[in-house]
């Protein structure tokens, strides 16, 4: 016979099929339940795996020749940018508080879905489905690591950055980076994949990694846009990776329609909290702003998640339940949060400031409904204070939501002058709320989230209140990484090496 | 404005962060080093796994395994993506040239007819065994505890998926589909492989991390790739006129060699670390490998016959003297 | 209607793979932001290798968008020839 | 609703009474007066009185907003749990029926001096 003769071409999506989904077999020596053992229970009825469409067919030469490809570029940027002192092509030096809140709260993140899709690569039963799994998991590993490559550089020369690692599991405002995480990473595979591989990858890291790396680019930071928009690149693989998944999920069984609806609803919402930290870095944070947060929930919540929510529609499913709160909610939450950094940030790793005349021109044209009314008046009388030499720190700590444990520094939906108080008693503790729609997640799950670790409760249980200790704890080094940018040693270093670089003196 | 940055001449306020200065001292780190240590978060986990209320989010206590520092598991690769992905590249770039090679001269068709089919029958159905230890890799990387010991098995799950990928390759150049069809059949049927199927089968539903990484990454292949590749496709099937089968897993031959110092350096500090480690290693050692080797000895009589029981003896052999030098005596 | 999206990187490599975009799709808006360029398009998008290789004037590999691609959205379908995008109707 | 696990699941309250050292918790809020980003959290001693409290902790945190030297702690409006209430200044913080993690609140509607800008 001759085998040349016969040999058929195959198309990208049969060598796919044969080069992957094949590799899998029925096994005979134990049961699926065996090898499998946390498909079932989250109660996602599967009747076929081999419906699962894989979206983009990478086999690994493939994945290896263009990921290293990416690295390539990425590492001789990143190393161009430490050997020219690219830190001092930024802006100002302000623009480094928003790298200070990526290292420790969303690298860590990255890890977390590097684990979390390891987990799931190994425990759904279908081989499609693994191996699309696996590759986020080692891509995300990939995030992880460029993003710490590329700020180790900052680190040498500013405060801040040192020690995120302490930092990511002890500083109060990283524990809601964490806890989504770590809610995610303790839900089973198929909630897993609609947190972190639909809610979180497809509805919001557009959120996160475009507008605010155009925002780097913007402001000077070669190092951050190679790193955003590499990673990003491998986000586009994943986005189209946690669309697929809803997808089989809705189509292989009706009963799954309602469980699905559930964790949209709840990780729209979780996903969303976790968000209002990068509001603030694009509102605040970007000496040089590219779009203000509104507008790119405009371009990315709005347009983009509006037409899915739309496209979804024919499975029966509707737009996540917060999803007017969360509209509601986008005109208010950056400056919300960040009169929370600044009056806390005796307590941060990071420096905020008071807005220039400049920026806060620039939000009241952003937000004209919204800026002028109730947060000019704020900052306003805090320069004020300032002005008399009495910079406003709020020593009264905050009231932590229990589910995505921000402070509550929200308003009620309907009435921006209005805190949100939700509280609610469960097995005689008395457990508090930022809205609604984290009272709802904790209401479905009261035994998962009463056992939240909430550092500011934590900094009284442990420590006695006593925040010295705090501090020492948390590797903060008081006068150093915290407090008011103006007159931080940030400023001063920055400034004056700046200094040296554009003068002869 | 453009500023010549060059000219600035800085101190830095420090060298590395405050994690890695604990460990190595305020020197400059390693990219291995910043992207590796310490990047897994250790406490404060807030919820228990639903999936097993019993574990925590990232648990120690779910391997017989103790260690002080699980950081103290370095990979002497000192693989981080970048220099996994681009080593791999160039592996593949190397790949791709001995594929089309063979494929553009017609090296395929070449092959006598015996020796091909002996190639297909005993590399083919492995595809199926090589995603068993992506499986098993891909969990070790999963639940295993601390980035220096799992971030090279998600690295090395994926050198798994390659390999039973070009494994599918060579099948289609030498077989077309049909060969892949019948590999499957084989693997699915006949006795000569159920006692592999049956051994990868039951790695799979393992729950140690470690031992797990033990049936697979030690013992199964300790013995699978010197026997198939050394022995069979390297020395057999090349010493016969079939050098193009060698052409086409010289990866996994190469790849074996890189792997196994790796393997090894796990292997020695998890036994240096206590007594009670050692024993442990050791009776798992002992017995997967002991039950690895009998399931790839009818493996090893499709291309050897009657003298492939010695060949699995030798291997054994070899294994024991390699594990020897890790401190563990099976 | 719905907008389906792609985002590349703005450097040389895409310069051609955009103009290849326009030529499939004149209906589509680009828009050149720092270091991106977002192509948008209401429903539907399609990506051509052989429109791609034209402009380049090499041969293509579909999956070579990878390595600049920033982001997309809409449901994917790539086959050897095309990579589209779209929103059901 | 519960839990879907593979076996019983049940959580441990990290936040319980028993691990504040005698003390506990006590939020309170200012109505209508966002300059404080959230409700403060102090931490109290079940006996301490609602006016050492009131006079103490509180007082001095209000000061940074324009209207905190003005409030009357006598004339303000009080809600616990999100009730309308009325605190016995000179019982201690159990005998007023305040627990862990239970929230005050308190409203002054004379004064609105960063309430809303015109």
């Amino acid at each position: 016979m001759d085998m040349k003769a016969t040999k058929k071409k195959l198309g990208l999506k049969e060598k796919y099929r044969v080069m992957t989904r094949d590799l899998g077999w029925e096994p005979g020596y134990h049961t699926k339940e065996e090898i499998f053992p946390y498909a079932t229970y989250e109660g996602i009825k599967v009747h076929d795996w081999d419906k699962w469409e894989d979206p983009f067919r990478l086999t690994m030469d493939a994945y290896w020749k263009y990921q290293a490809e990416k690295e390539r570029k990425f590492y001789a940027i990143i190393d161009a940018h430490a050997q020219n002192n690219g830190h001092l092509n930024i802006t100002d030096g302000r623009y480094l508080s928003a790298l200070k809140v990526f290292l420790q709260a969303i690298s860590p993140g990255e890890y977390a879905a590097h684990k979390g899709f390891s987990r799931v690569g190994r425990e759904f039963p279908g081989v499609g489905t693994q191996v699309a799994c696996q590759m986020q998991a080692i891509d995300e590993i990939r995030h992880a690591q460029t993003q710490i490559h590329a700020l180790s550089n900052y680190n040498k020369y500013y405060n801040g950055f040192h020690a995120f690692a302490d930092a990511r599991d002890r500083m109060w405002y990283n524990t809601v980076a964490r806890s989504f995480f770590d809610d995610a990473m303790s839900a089973g595979p198929f909630e897993f994949m609609i947190a972190i591989g639909f809610s979180f990858e497809y509805v919001l890291t557009n959120l996160l990694f475009v507008p605010f790396m155009s925002g780097a680019a913007y402001n000077g930071d070669m190092a951050t846009v190679t790193f955003g928009f590499s990673a990003q690149s491998d986000e586009a693989r994943h986005m189209t990776l946690g669309l697929e998944c809803i997808k089989f999920m809705l189509e292989q069984d009706p009963d799954n329609l309602p469980i699905v609806q559930g964790w949209l609803d709840k990780w729209f919402w979780r996903g969303f909290r976790v968000l209002g930290l990068v509001s603030t870095m694009m509102d605040y944070m970007l000496p040089k702003r590219v779009m203000s947060w509104r507008e790119a929930w405009e371009i990315y919540g709005v347009e983009n998640g509006g037409a899915l929510f739309k496209d979804l529609a024919r499975y029966g499913i509707r737009p996540p339940k917060g999803w007017d709160d969360a509209e509601k909610a986008t005109d208010h939450m950056s400056h919300q949060i960040m009169l929370g950094l600044y009056q806390w940030s005796f307590g941060t790793s990071l420096h905020s400031w008071i807005p220039s005349d400049e920026d806060m021109a620039w939000l009241s044209a952003k937000y004209p409904t919204t800026f002028d009314k109730y947060y000019r008046p704020r900052w306003e009388h805090i320069r004020k204070l300032a002005a008399e030499g009495k910079q406003f720190k709020n020593f009264g700590l905050a009231k932590l939501c229990q589910t995505c444990q921000l402070p509550i520094v929200f308003t009620e939906p309907d009435d921006p002058t209005m805190a949100c108080h939700r509280e609610t008693t469960y097995k005689g503790e008395k457990y508090h709320f930022c809205s609604d729609g984290c009272q709802h997640v904790f209401e479905n799950e009261p035994e998962k989230y009463i056992q939240a670790w909430l550092p500011m409760p934590a900094l009284f249980a442990e420590l006695e209140g006593d925040i010295g200790k705090w501090m020492d704890w948390v590797s903060l080094r008081d006068g150093q990484d915290n407090g008011d940018y103006v007159g931080s040693v940030d400023q001063r270093n920055f400034e004056q090496w700046r200094g040296l670089a554009t003068s002869n003196s | 404005m453009q500023i010549d940055l060059r000219t600035v001449s800085i101190q830095p306020l420090r060298q590395t962060f405050d994690h890695l200065a604990r460990r190595f001292g305020d020197k400059p780190a390693s990219r291995y080093q910043e992207g590796s240590y310490d990047i897994q978060a250790a406490e404060n986990l807030h919820y228990k796994p639903t999936w097993d209320p019993d574990q925590d989010l990232y648990d120690t206590k779910i391997t017989k395994i103790v260690m002080k520092d699980w950081y103290a598991l370095k990979d002497p690769r000192q693989f981080y993506y970048s220099t996994y992905t681009l080593a791999r590249a160039r592996q593949q770039d190397t790949t791709e040239a001995n594929f089309v090679f063979v494929e553009s001269r017609g090296l395929a068709d070449m092959l006598p007819p015996a020796l091909r089919d002996t190639a297909l029958n005993v590399l083919v159905p492995l595809r199926h065994a090589a995603w068993g230890a992506n499986q098993n890799n891909t969990l070790i990387c999963g639940y295993g505890y601390g980035a220096v010991f799992t971030q090279p098995c998600i690295y090395h799950a994926m050198d798994n998926l390659g390999i039973a990928q070009y494994l599918s390759r060579l099948g289609l150049l030498l077989g077309d589909t049909e060969a892949l069809d019948a590999a499957k059949a084989a693997w699915l049927d006949d006795p000569v492989w159920q006692p592999l199927r049956r051994y990868v089968e039951d790695t799979l539903v393992l729950r140690d991390p470690f031992e797990v990484f033990v049936a697979q990454n030690v013992a199964l292949d300790g013995l699978l790739y010197p026997l198939v590749y050394g022995r069979i496709v390297d020395d057999f099937l090349s010493a016969q006129g079939a050098s193009a089968v060698a052409m086409l897993t010289q990866f996994m031959t190469d790849w074996f060699d890189e792997t196994k110092k790796w393997v090894d350096a796990v292997l020695k500090v998890a036994a240096a670390e206590s007594d009670d480690n050692r024993a442990v290693l050791q009776d798992w050692i002992a017995a997967w490998s002991a039950r690895a080797a009998s399931a790839l000895l009818p493996v090893a009589e499709i291309a050897l016959g009657a003298n492939a029981d010695a060949a699995v003896g030798e291997e054994l052999a070899g294994f024991r003297t390699r594990i020897q030098k890790t401190g563990i005596t099976i | 209607m719905s907008t389906v999206f792609i985002a590349l990187q703005a450097n040389e490599e895409t310069r051609p793979i955009i103009e290849a975009i326009e030529i499939d799709n004149p209906h589509a808006v680009v828009n050149r932001q720092p270091a991106m360029v977002k192509i948008d398009a209401p429903n539907r998008l399609v990506i051509r290798k052989e429109t791609i290789e034209e402009q380049i004037g090499r041969a293509f590999d579909l999956q070579e968008l990878h390595i600049n691609l920033i982001t997309l959205g809409g449901n994917v379908d790539e086959d050897d020839e095309t990579l589209t995008l779209s929103w059901a109707e | 609703m519960t839990v879907a696990a593979t076996k019983e699941y049940v959580g441990v309250a990290r936040d319980r009474v028993g691990n504040f050292n005698g003390k506990q918790l006590v939020y309170a809020s200012w109505d209508h007066h966002l300059l404080f980003a959230a409700p403060f959290l102090l931490y109290a001693a079940p006996q301490m009185s609602f006016r050492e409290l009131v006079e103490g902790p509180l007082t001095a945190l209000v000061q940074p907003d324009p209207d905190g030297a003005a409030i009357d702690w006598t004339q303000v409006e009080w809600l616990k749990s999100n009730q309308p209430w009325t605190p016995d200044f000179e019982r201690s913080l159990a005998d007023n029926g305040i627990g862990h993690k239970d929230q005050i609140r308190f409203r002054t509607p004379n004064l609105t001096t960063l309430a809303v800008a015109a």
